[in-house]
């Protein structure tokens, strides 16, 4: 949820797939958690062909099917929603899907977070003081893939900062997040910590500085993020 | 040749006995073997260790042996989906005891035991909650956690085809854990859309060899 | 090599592969390793239904191919020699090759060596002093199959027993021969030390004994060694 | 899409370099890349580690990379075969170095490079020449040695049938340690008998999936 002060500038889950979908590249293999990240497959520009992953075994995925009257659970995405295999996809077991998530060829994963640190700590499986939690593939993924790229609401429901100089909620994984994709910014985690890549239109830096719990730094006039279209790709 | 063939469901889970630690593939709804599960269902066992992705959806499969009082403890990666109120009802009043592990060290884990092997270093759950316990070794200047092997009395698997031999095919997604669950587990037990004639199945296509199965049913795709 | 004393009494390879043929019961998961194990598999009983396992990936291993002009060198056993698929059959990688070796479902693994200690003890890849040695599959075969069968002569060609007391060999696996199947007797390895089964047909236990640097023991009058006939199965 | 295809042999293996760890399949003359391996011959490369299970036979292959002094070291579980006639030659003049390793640890040692992970405890080796210098931990009473994972800057696969996306099937024994090795490098080149066009194999029976394979050319079987 945007911060309720930019919520009427902030970008929906539409957009923020839309900018998420921007970043990837030709030719990588990208997986797709569960939840937002997999609103970002249909978004991918028609010329890049990247290559999806998702956890439960399948290479070269598709998107989510809309609409279908007869779901086959036998070729669901990681958040159990049907979808299609690509061309040229393929089948593997689990522990050949997670020998995949490790393997260093995973050129990116998608996840979702409650808090991302400046020093890239994540955390997305527990709440603080809760007897457990839902791991499922991030713990892997996040430990695993060359590039840990996070889509969350830069501020909770209740409007707190997600980003974070130290991390409240248990750990998934220390020190791996790369980039931070908000409704309200895109951010850099570098050595010297956030730093402010974009930000939606309307707002300042400052803005953005004053719903995040971590020192921000930025160029003098960061770019408006990039999202080309509202239409469906 | 092993008589590997059960001649109904019921027949096909006999070999599950009361304190097992059971195997349960699917992940989601895909490859979940919901036939030999309420089987299990109908015998009453107790005290079972389930071991699988999920903590059960509804009131059906593992849902149902939660319901039932057949589980002492499950061993998931994803325990409070939406759908796993059972488990979730169960956990809140302490009547069924929880073991969370990464879905991918869940998957090598069970990969280990079926490989003989005592464990593994994994670069996963390094510096949280998970390597509480856990020792923690470097391999060229890496920290992993060592994750021990996991094997089993019993697994429950859900292929597509199956042969006499008891070399197995998979639908799909709904391959996901039953592969290595089919290797890890001293009692494998299958329950299969449809049976073809041995030699029926091209030996280079075949994911499990029938070596690791000890019974198959034969349970049509609804 | 037989002992040139008794080199008269003593089985062929042909019939040492008998014994140890009809050793292997139906329904068992068997690893044959190179050399004279090879020759145990066109002589296992009609009525038994044995898989056999090669190491490097065939499961349901026919028995080697003899005459063929064409050699095809995808389909060869572990020593490199052509063979056939049985119907049921199939292939997995190397790791999955040697998961199945270390898995618990290997009833047996057949292998040859040159020395086994009263101890269980086994030594058959490296001579001592040696700089290195061929270990091939044995020490993982060794350390995982259910029952370690050693085929051997029962001395070296220089007339060294083979059966001893202690390893003067570097040992490839400990305390993991079950049973020795040699061209004099067949032998158990039991918790106090050889046990004699059974002695080729004209030699009396005191004979194998004089062969052997390890104590053996035995009943009253161990069995003649079974094998049935010497045409080919 | 990513062009793997490479025009000739020579193209295929431009980027294998000196010094390189470098996988090579097969196992006996089943599943060798032959084809790939003398190209790289050619290419006059020096202190290479070469991992592959046997070293080399005859005067080709293997023992051609190591009669033109190409290799600094071999990994290997076989290293005295009767046909390691070149290899044995260097290795009494001390012209090459050695590390055998047995066959399953070396399989298993690719399959964890290939899966991310440090290492794994195996019972294989314990009490053995193999376990100097090695960690031996006890996991439920039994011991096993420690073994690190074992990943390569390059892989020379060899395979049956491959498509343009670079998944692979192999044919029957010749699949070997070529799957594991494709997953346990940085730079994997193949040589497959035919090519099928895209959507001609089967994703349920695709051994390599494509994202494996950056290279790969097509060598008929003879």
């Amino acid at each position: 949820m945007a911060h309720p002060e930019f919520a009427a500038k902030a970008l929906d889950r539409d957009q923020m797939a839309r900018r998420v979908a921007a970043e990837l590249q030709s030719d990588w293999v990208v997986n797709i958690g569960i939840g937002m990240p997999t609103k970002v497959i249909p978004h991918v520009p028609a010329e890049r062909d990247i290559i999806f992953h998702s956890e439960n075994g399948i290479i070269g995925m598709g998107p989510e099917i809309d609409g279908v009257n007869e779901v086959d659970n036998d070729l669901l995405s990681a958040g159990k929603r049907p979808v299609s295999l690509n061309p040229g996809g393929s089948f593997v077991h689990h522990a050949d899907s997670f020998a995949l998530a490790r393997n260093g060829r995973l050129d990116a994963t998608i996840l979702g977070a409650y808090q991302v640190a400046s020093n890239g700590d994540l955390a997305n499986w527990k709440l603080p003081g809760a007897r457990a939690g839902n791991i499922g593939g991030a713990m892997d993924l996040a430990a695993g893939a060359r590039r840990v790229l996070v889509m969350m609401t830069h501020v909770t429901g209740k409007g707190e900062p997600k980003l974070v100089e130290r991390l409240r909620y248990p750990p998934t994984a220390l020190g791996v997040v790369r980039k931070v994709f908000t409704d309200l910014a895109v951010l850099s985690v570098t050595d010297k910590g956030f730093h402010l890549d974009e930000i939606v239109e309307g707002l300042t830096p400052e803005d953005v500085q004053r719903v995040t719990d971590a020192p921000l730094y930025w160029q003098t006039a960061p770019a408006a993020i990039r999202v080309l279209t509202r239409e469906k790709g | 040749m092993k008589q590997r063939k059960a001649n109904s469901v019921a027949e096909a889970v006999t070999g599950i006995k009361n304190g097992d630690v059971v195997l349960i593939g699917g992940f989601g709804r895909g490859g979940v073997p919901e036939n030999l599960i309420e089987a299990v269902c109908e015998r009453k066992l107790r005290d079972l260790t389930i071991v699988s992705n999920n903590a059960g959806t509804g009131h059906t499969g593992i849902a149902r042996l939660l319901e039932e009082g057949c589980v002492r403890k499950m061993m998931c990666s994803f325990p409070l989906a939406a759908e796993s109120i059972v488990f979730q009802e169960l956990f809140a009043r302490d009547a069924v005891e929880l073991e969370v592990v990464p879905q991918g060290t869940l998957a090598e884990r069970i990969r280990a035991g079926g490989a003989g092997l005592g464990g593994f270093l994994t670069p996963t759950g390094v510096g949280t909650d998970i390597a509480a316990g856990k020792q923690v070794l470097t391999v060229a200047g890496r920290d992993y956690l060592l994750e021990t092997a996991l094997r089993a009395d019993a697994a429950l698997i859900k292929a597509h085809r199956v042969d006499a031999v008891g070399n197995l095919t998979y639908r799909m997604a709904a391959r996901n854990f039953n592969p290595i669950m089919a290797m890890a587990a001293d009692h494998v037990v299958v329950e299969a859309h449809e049976e073809v004639p041995i030699g029926g199945l091209d030996p280079e296509c075949i994911i499990t060899p029938g070596i690791y199965v000890d019974r198959y049913c034969i349970c049509p795709k609804p």
